[in-house]
């Protein structure tokens, strides 16, 4: 299956209700090394992705992506809210005018989105944060690319779960989490978890 | 979780509801996105100093919304950095041909919002500027980290760029002063209770009964180091030590002294540590000319305090002392 | 109990010091026993006010100290109203041919040892008059019980005799001005958490995670009545009532509006309810012309607040406007 | 035995190593219906009493009592400290020039500390104050003016005892218990139960 505007907003949809059903979660993750508020943050952002597409589903993929990167960049906030949405903008970029999105264009997108963190963010593997989920998941994508969508992602999201997991024994070089330094060891960072969760949702969407 | 609220989605709208009917001869309230702005801004000819950054320091930064102050203030959600859409309203409301002067508190979150929002007003064709306070000693500095936080010092350079903002000075010479602030400035915070954000419903941090963070920022981050709890007098000497042998401010330095509240503390026990903080300070030589006690960048109903130490020299006495009219800060007027 | 102190026994000593030392442009703090004097006096041909109580209600009273508002504040102990010799220092160090008034809160204490300060000073030929304000209507006022407990009007009743005193009004208008301010001002309070007192090293009162205090006073007594937790929309509304219908205050009226935070409740929350407040008031046709809204009265660390209305006319709107330099009030100066 | 400038003197002592060791216990009384600070009120007025004495007893029982009434009236503030430093004064006034304090006029002289007592407080019996313990105690210490000085100063205590009890189930309406109102009832008052404090422990001195 291939994937068109209208498969990209169901996945977005059900991204939300992953988000959502994760709130409290991400929260907690936060509340132990940062400031307890990405599960709110993302449910915002979320949510109101949700709404703007309510209104009306885009024209192509990029159409429906670059709606989901303003929104994010308007109501989350936080440094998820910038970092996410820049991704999402960048993918935007990268998956053009196509009417449906292959394997090999997906990957594309999933690669300038790391891109794009990470030029904004300067944060890089091993700093803790959501570039050590984005990371592995992007080569597991290249790995896979010439397998179905709904293949490349759940390898993404796998090896997004993994990398997020690797978080837990990482001292933080970025975010709110850095100022703890070595009390940070021990620690899932929420951004990679919400990384791995959003793989994880879009990967189900495309079964 | 107790709190005086009604949902945790909309406390911060309707506490600037609340801002707005209390200070309506010196601010107003702007919505969609949320911004607190001069009353009579845009002020022809004079440069907008501009800051902003998560709810819950209050009365940071709306409460020094006014003449001689913030020519406009942007509140996130609790404890997040506001959006860039939300900055860039503000700077739109605020800013003429003199430009804009953006004081943003080194965060992640704050530092890529207010960047993509001063990248949207340059694209306007508006002149604005950032700057980025990391006054914080707690956190260790370096280029591969997020840096030290912007804390304490935020306060008082938003009243001497104001004042100079006030006084006509060009963008040019806000901005260098401002970077000059932000040099000399530095801060420490320790934590005795947690601060419970409204929509987590937990306290953000557990801390046992006999136990203090030390080096705490503002938004209920934990601290960097977990010690049993100490006398006021030990507490204030090792905060004191931490601050002064960073810059370091050495003997005859004249400085300003702000003990602050972090929201929790009450006053006698403030101007108790205010009074150690003066004696610890004049045994080693260094004088402190102006002073500011209370509570003025808080998190929350967190109990705990930050002293903040700035070099002044007679231009920055001048623009501190200089009058200023805000909800929170008031003299001369 | 965590606190930043050294020791319970010394806590207000070594608080007035760091006051002291935080605002010697307005004020001087004397020692055995401890009173705060405004810097300049006795002030020639002008009336003293006076007041004091227990410590713990900071910025109340030695805030308040200063030109435009009170002469001196006699601190007692945390919550113990102070000895009549403390009193009697007060008065002699700033009393001369003026006269003295002194704002005694209705509390058992506070009355005795004022009454017998007034008699100490009388006997050496000084003036002194002496107010009781009883402005909380959550106790019921009777003769056979001690009445109603002075509380949040005390601030306005300090500023308005304050001014009026400063402008050089003679003991008997100041005394019968104050005494229209009592009969025209009421307030309520309501608490979250109860406040620790530091030598007895525990919350004063214990309160379930979904209870509040309703009519609760400032020295960390519980309340009225013990009441599930309600949305800030009903707490407000039900404490608007409480003091609207006690007065009453009527559709056309207008009046000072003071919101006040016991302590630690943070400002995001106060303004919100302060913002209900406006409305409800609104609704009723209740014209808000002043407003104060911050933790001016409070219980130590205690999260709460408290809603005080003032009939204004324009004699009391110009002394509520008329200049003021104390550490916690500020403005025209 | 009779009671001089010294027995007086030594019984204030005893009371104020009684105070100070029920000093949580008056706290924790105040704590329930008051503001927490009557043990803490006592405890310095006493102790301050005990280092005045230390400078020298003064000639006679009167002054000695004044003594005491004076230091409690500048130390202790609140609400005891005045209703306690007026009892003390008016006692001691009774006593006059008196070397030596004889049963009839310890009775006459605890009759006068009440009167003070509530001429300054405004209370009566039932009122649920220090009130009721005095009530009592003067009637027992009158019945008891035949017997020696620690029988009426017994008599007196015992019947303190179970005056402060009687606060546990009254309505308060005076000092700060009386804004609880109906809340109250089942607290014994803390001044009721320093007042019985101290009659035992004079009592207990004059034997
Ligand atoms: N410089 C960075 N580069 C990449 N990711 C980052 C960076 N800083 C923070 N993050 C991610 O953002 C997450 C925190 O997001 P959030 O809690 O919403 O924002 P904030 O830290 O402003 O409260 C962290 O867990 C981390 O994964
Ligand atoms: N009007 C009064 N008459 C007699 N006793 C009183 C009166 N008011 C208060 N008391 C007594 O004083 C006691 C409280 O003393 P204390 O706690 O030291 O003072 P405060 O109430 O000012 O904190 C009460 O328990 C009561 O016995
Ligand atoms: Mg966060
Ligand atoms: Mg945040
Ligand atoms: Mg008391
Ligand atoms: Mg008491």
């Amino acid at each position: 299956m291939a994937c068109t505007a209208e498969t990209l907003a169901a996945a977005l949809r059900a991204a939300a209700t992953v988000i959502a059903g994760h709130r409290v979660e991400l929260i907690e993750l936060d509340r132990a090394i940062g400031d307890a508020d990405h599960g709110e943050n993302m449910d915002r952002g979320f949510t109101a992705i949700v709404s703007a597409l309510d209104t009306g589903t885009p024209e192509t993929p990029a159409a429906v992506m670059k709606l989901a990167a303003t929104t994010l960049i308007s109501k989350v906030g936080g440094a998820a809210g910038p970092l996410y949405g820049t991704a999402f903008l960048r993918a935007s970029v990268k998956l053009g005018t196509a009417a449906e999105v292959d394997g090999p264009l997906l990957v594309e997108a999933l690669r300038a989105a790391l891109e794009g963190v990470q030029a904004r963010g300067k944060a890089v593997g091993g700093d803790a944060t959501m570039v050590d989920a984005l990371i592995p998941a992007v080569s597991a994508a290249e790995e896979a690319a010439g397998s179905d969508i709904a293949s490349i992602l759940t390898a993404a999201a796998d090896a997004a779960d993994k990398g997020a997991e690797s978080t837990v024994d990482l001292v933080p070089r970025k975010g709110r989490a850095s100022y703890l330094g070595e009390r940070a060891i021990g620690h899932l960072d929420p951004g990679a978890r919400s990384t791995a969760l959003l793989l994880r949702a879009f990967a189900e969407a495309a079964r | 979780m107790k709190k005086i609220i009604n949902d945790p989605k909309t406390v911060v709208a309707e506490s600037l509801r609340g801002l707005a009917a209390a200070h309506a001869d010196v601010l107003r309230v702007e919505d969609d996105p949320a911004i607190v702005v001069r009353v009579d801004a845009p002020v022809p000819g004079k440069v907008a100093v501009i800051s902003g950054g998560g709810s819950g320091h209050e009365p940071l930064h709306g409460g020094f919304v006014g003449q001689g102050m913030l020519t406009a203030a942007v509140p996130g959600a609790v404890f997040t950095s506001p959006t860039p859409d939300a900055v860039e309203a503000a700077v739109k409301a605020t800013t003429g041909d003199a430009g804009a002067l953006l004081i943003v508190k080194n965060y992640t979150g704050d530092v890529l919002n207010f960047e993509t929002a001063a990248e949207l007003a340059a694209a306007e064709g508006l002149d604005v500027r950032s700057v980025v306070i990391d006054d914080d000693v707690a956190v260790k500095d370096s280029t591969y980290t997020a840096g030290r936080r912007g804390v304490g010092g935020t306060v008082l350079l938003e009243k001497i760029t104001g004042a100079a903002a006030e006084r006509g000075d060009a963008l040019d010479a806000v901005e260098a002063l401002a970077r000059k602030v932000i040099g000399q400035v530095r801060s420490i915070g320790v934590a005795l209770t947690a601060p419970t954000v409204p929509h987590a419903g937990e306290p953000s941090f557990d801390l046992a009964d006999d136990e203090i963070e030390f080096g705490i920022g503002i938004h209920g981050e934990p601290g960097i180091e977990r010690t049993p709890t100490v006398s006021a007098d030990e507490l204030v000497a090792r905060m004191v030590e931490a601050v002064v042998s960073d810059l370091p401010f050495g003997e005859g330095d004249k400085v300003l002294l702000f003990t602050n509240s972090m929201g929790g503390t009450p006053l006698v026990e403030l101007y108790l540590a205010h009074g150690i903080a003066e004696r610890l300070l004049a045994e080693r030589g260094i004088v402190v000319e102006r002073r500011l006690v209370g509570p003025y960048i808080t998190s929350l109903e967190m109990q705990g305090m930050s002293l903040t130490l700035l070099k002044l020299d007679d231009e920055l006495t001048e623009l501190w002392d200089a009058p200023v009219n805000t909800p929170a800060l008031r003299w001369g007027v």
